[in-house]
């Protein structure tokens, strides 16, 4: 099997082939011998010559994925090279219109821009209140605030439009 | 003792004091929110009562409904827990109306001290030390202007009926005084019904150190050794520790002394907090005083080796102290981290869901007081804490290191948590050498991270391990998949919700 | 510090040990053998070797593999733990030989130590106190007889390198003694390689209290106040807690000066425990010297606030002990309790098999150190020893109740353990008021259980939950879904035992 | 649904309906109506009125079964009645010859009784050692020894004959 896994944004060719007890493992130019087995689900203990290595996966219902080894935390993407759906998926830019959109159920308590306005990349435009802490939204890009959705004091739901940025 | 109480709170506090009781043969009764039929709190609790929707302020927050049923129960008392009614005078009040002791201070203490104004003018009388500002909420903008002028800029615009950060603002300028002040009384009005906000000199960088009481109702009053709470993001604590780095034997009971004093200006009982801030050269000045339990109590109880929610029982059950200040001994150090469901890659945006998959850290040195377990959903209505891990060593250098192996092993899937965090603050320098203010933590997010290099050895495990997973689990469920109803009373809307947070999360994301 | 270090053992100790290398930085190499390639042990260590086969003998007790392991990871040192190679003065002596530092006292310590008869003579030099016996091995019946008589029945039979209670015989008549002293010595022979057997006094229903000591290498050695033992099955230790309860400030000191002078004599180095037999009248008897780490060394950390692991690595790096003996506290009271995998319903057959759910007890005074999880299959081939559970109290009762609290969260489903059998032990009068010797858990198994009332609520209740457990989870597997090989290396045997099992049970159950 | 459950030795007639939100539940003459939900695998939380109740079950390979509530465990065993085989299943008895079994693999240390011997129900007959721990199998009955079928030093899996009893 041959996936592209991208770990911390950066890609890696990586070819499985499952032996007897181990599997044999190309990631990029390094030729591995891993004996892997599963703990638990989610958690693969990995020794590699004598080095051990508990793997544990960390997935959120956004879909996104982290690996852990005991204190670091990589973000991996893992792509079949053969499936368009997952480069499309991979494959997102900044052209174009951009949503604001609620990440969590809230309520509005501020909204720091008005339609219009010019916005810089990571500018604050609006402030929900959820589980008890305001957060602050950010603009997704550098551009123009074409229309604001939502007045303060709406109860949103989590992936209504709030904000929209040419 | 009593024969059984009530526990008006949710989360890990009510784990904590269910388990209290159990040790101490107190029945408990837990009273719960619809969203929280499957809580650990209701697991453990010996009686549990339905109060009602999601939202606090018609279950949890609702007295009426509380009192109610612990009459229904017939419960001999009633504890608070932090947060919610922990610190509104109108429970205790209720309580004694109905003829149900109040696990806490008397109604008018707490309402003394739950006005700052108020506090401050009494403790002013009892020769406590303040940081120079308003004795009394701001009536005008333009005295605002004249009081600002006359401490000297820059100042710090509090809510008197405040507390957690909610309806402060710091103001370096006279420009920004007038937005500051509404956006601060609005926050007020909005957070406790009080829009009254009165104003202090700002004290750059302080140290934040707190020192916890215990008072019976015999007139004996005790401290416990200080609490260093300096490491907060948005005047929100996220890790605690006792002792001080800061305070020595001297100081500690100095600040024990004026702490006690202040307790008994207000003729207070049971457990409090009295909280100073401390400047660079280690003066310190009375905030506030918390009438109630505090989240970091057990840095307390493992450096004193006391149990604080019993001596609570014992304390409201009449009974006076089991020992005299001389008998309290501080040894050893512990820290506590309060463990959030939230992103700290994303802003630290709330993360709650369903938790897929939970290993926790045990071991020597280690306490985890916890409300969470592995298939739980995490509701979206309160608080984000969701466990506090404390580490204790015998010197803070054995504590830190205690710490980051527990974070080593701790794992919780499905939600995102500020478990990396932690990681961060324990191996930073300025933390090691116990180099902490209130600005710490906002610096420390402000540093780069240390570049990433993408041909170690881990990283390549790291990819591997993705691939095998990929290639062995590939549409393994997020869900756990004998934890479900065994009546279909299971929240449609989690699942609802859930599909819909996945998608605004990817868009968001571009 | 050390930068590596590899861990000769198996099990909850090895776990504990690779935790203190974490959190002093030094990297832990652990060794397994085929059935624990899934251990907890090898889940945290930084690296991990396989030693062959299950048999310990060819894997953990198998001296030139763990050297070779050692030589080949680059280790500076060995920690031997308890049980397995620990006792075993051939280990110390390859590890000198290897230039490899062993964690743990020299191998003529150990040697002199690990004969009981040889310990007794150079003991007596230095006037420690014995129980009257003979100070060598038997030679012959006649001698026994002889021995015997002069003594006084009753007496108790050992073995001179004997441990953990095997190769020992209770006589109390001239009658018993022939096949007494011949099975005693062929379990010797079978356990330890060794018949010699020796004769002491017995003492009637003694207490069993040790004494924890620390000798550093540079003449310093310190006692850290004393654990109660008696609470045994078949010599076994079950239950241990400290302080003792009939040792007091005075009889501590005494015990303990009484300790060091013993590991002096013997030129002891490290963490070592000195047995004492303790007679109705407080009397105490040296009994003899374990030259390791002990199971129960936890209730000794929870109430010095030390770390032992940790100060065995700072000794054996030939660090001076971080304080004096007036600098040791003895604070509050710590109870830990044993988890075995054996049926107490059953005669405490052992219980082997998979862990299909495990729900951990956490929260305020309570330490965990366990060996298991959830989805991991005890192997048949080592002690059953689990996981160790500690609560810690401010009072002898407060622990008590912790521990109560803590079982009473404590579920282990898929195996039996004897975590019933602690719960009566810790609801027993004797116990709880502290009226315990060696003889106390015999006679607390041989009472009849309170009669069973089948009409109250609970056994309503867990008739109904029995039927919706049927009506809901009609088939659930005992297996953990997802945890399986990701590659297809698991054990067979271990279905096929299970099934067999099954049928075996049933039958005899007839 | 109607079953028998055998708690701790005694039977004990259930009738299961599912209402809308809790089980309306008839254990002998006891009508109850409960809140039952599953919080995990084999851990029940119950509501009846105001008293709460955690209900872990506890199974073992043998099949046992165990419901534990807080510090009391209650041996529990369920019947449908229309079922012959879980009749049969239940209706032992200790007439005629009993094998005993090895109960855990092991190896045999000692045997304390001869072919022909008179022993108790409950006598000490074999010693086997399995986990580093020696175990005295005791007669599942008063009898005779017909047949020993091992000898001191043998290895055994579970499931073997040791001995039968007359």
């Amino acid at each position: 099997m041959t996936y592209d896994v991208v770990i911390n944004g950066y890609t890696h060719r990586v070819e499985l082939t499952k032996g007897e007890t181990t599997w044999l493992c190309r990631v990029d130019e390094h030729e591995m011998e891993l004996d892997a087995v599963y703990t638990a689900r989610d958690v693969l203990s990995i020794l590699l010559g004598g080095k051990a290595y508990e793997v544990k996966r960390e997935r959120s219902l956004s879909g996104e994925q982290h690996m852990i080894i005991g204190s670091a935390r990589y973000s991996s993407e893992v792509q079949d090279p053969r499936s368009l759906r997952s480069r499309r998926a991979s494959g997102a830019s900044a052209e174009g219109p951009q949503k604001l959109l609620a990440p969590m159920p809230g309520k509005i308590v501020r909204i720091l821009v008005h339609e219009k306005d010019e916005v810089e990349a990571g500018q604050g435009i609006i402030v929900i209140e959820a589980m008890k802490m305001q957060n602050e939204l950010k603009s997704p890009k550098k551009g123009i605030v074409q229309k604001i959705a939502v007045g303060e004091g709406a109860n949103v739901n989590p992936g209504d439009t709030l904000v929209i940025v040419e | 003792m009593f024969k059984r109480i009530l526990i008006a709170n949710r989360g890990e506090i009510a784990v904590r004091i269910i388990r209290a009781c159990r040790e101490m043969g107190i029945e408990s009764v837990i009273v719960f929110s619809d969203v929280d039929r499957r809580s650990l709190a209701v697991r453990k609790a010996d009686h549990a009562y339905n109060i009602g929707p999601a939202q606090a302020s018609e279950s949890y927050l609702n007295i009426a409904k509380i009192i109610d049923v612990a009459r229904r129960s017939g419960v001999e008392a009633i504890h608070p827990g932090y947060g919610f009614l922990s610190e509104n005078p109108k429970l205790p009040a209720a309580c004694k109306e109905a003829g149900i002791k109040f696990i806490g201070p008397t109604s008018e203490a707490m309402e003394m001290m739950g006005s700052k104004t108020r506090a401050r003018q009494s403790m002013k009388k009892a020769g406590v030390p303040f940081v120079p500002g308003s004795a009394s909420g701001l009536q005008s903008m333009e005295e605002a202007e004249r009081l600002c002028k006359q401490i000297g800029y820059p100042v710090m615009l509090k809510a008197a009926s405040g507390g957690g950060g909610k309806g402060m603002r710091e103001v370096h300028s006279p420009s920004e005084l007038r937005s500051a002040l509404e956006s601060a009384q609005s926050e007020a009005q909005r957070s406790f019904g009080d829009n009254e906000v009165y104003v202090e000199k700002l004290i750059v960088n302080p140290r934040h150190v707190e020192v916890q009481i215990l008072a019976d109702e015999h007139d004996n009053c005790v401290y416990l050794g200080e609490r260093e709470c300096s490491v907060q993001r948005r005047h929100q604590k996220v890790l605690e520790e006792s002792p001080s780095p800061i305070v020595d034997a001297d100081m500690r009971r100095r600040m024990g002394e004026v702490a006690v004093r202040v307790a008994r200006a207000a003729h207070y009982t049971n457990a409090g907090t009295v909280e100073f801030l401390v400047d660079s050269e280690r003066n310190f000045y009375f905030l506030e005083m918390n009438t109630r339990l505090q989240v970091e109590h057990p840095v307390t109880e493992l450096v004193t080796g006391l149990d604080l929610v019993q001596l609570q029982f014992r304390i409201a059950f009449g009974e006076p102290l089991p020992f005299a200040q001389e008998d309290i001994q501080i040894r050893g150090h512990a820290i506590e981290c309060r463990v959030y469901a939230e992103d700290p890659d994303n802003n630290f945006f709330p993360s709650p869901g369903r938790i897929t998959r939970l290993i926790s850290p045990s071991g020597p040195g280690i306490r985890r007081d916890s409300g969470m377990y592995e298939g739980w959903d995490v509701p979206i209505e309160y608080d984000p804490l969701l466990a506090k891990l404390i580490g204790f060593g015998t010197t803070r250098e054995d504590a830190i290191h205690r710490l980051q192996r527990a974070l080593y092993e701790y794992f919780v899937g499905g939600i995102k948590t500020n478990i990396p965090l932690f990681r961060r603050i324990l191996g930073d320098p300025d933390f090691q050498a116990g180099r902490i203010d209130t600005g710490f933590l906002d610096r420390l997010l402000a540093q780069k991270q240390p570049a990433f290099d993408s041909t170690s050895d881990e990283v390549h495990i790291a990819a591997a391990a993705a691939a095998i997973f990929a290639a062995t689990e590939p549409k393994a469920s997020l869900g756990i998949p004998n934890a479900n109803a065994a009546t279909s009373s299971e929240p449609k809307t989690r699942q609802h919700i859930s599909g819909w947070k996945s998608q605004a999360r990817l868009e968001t994301l571009r």
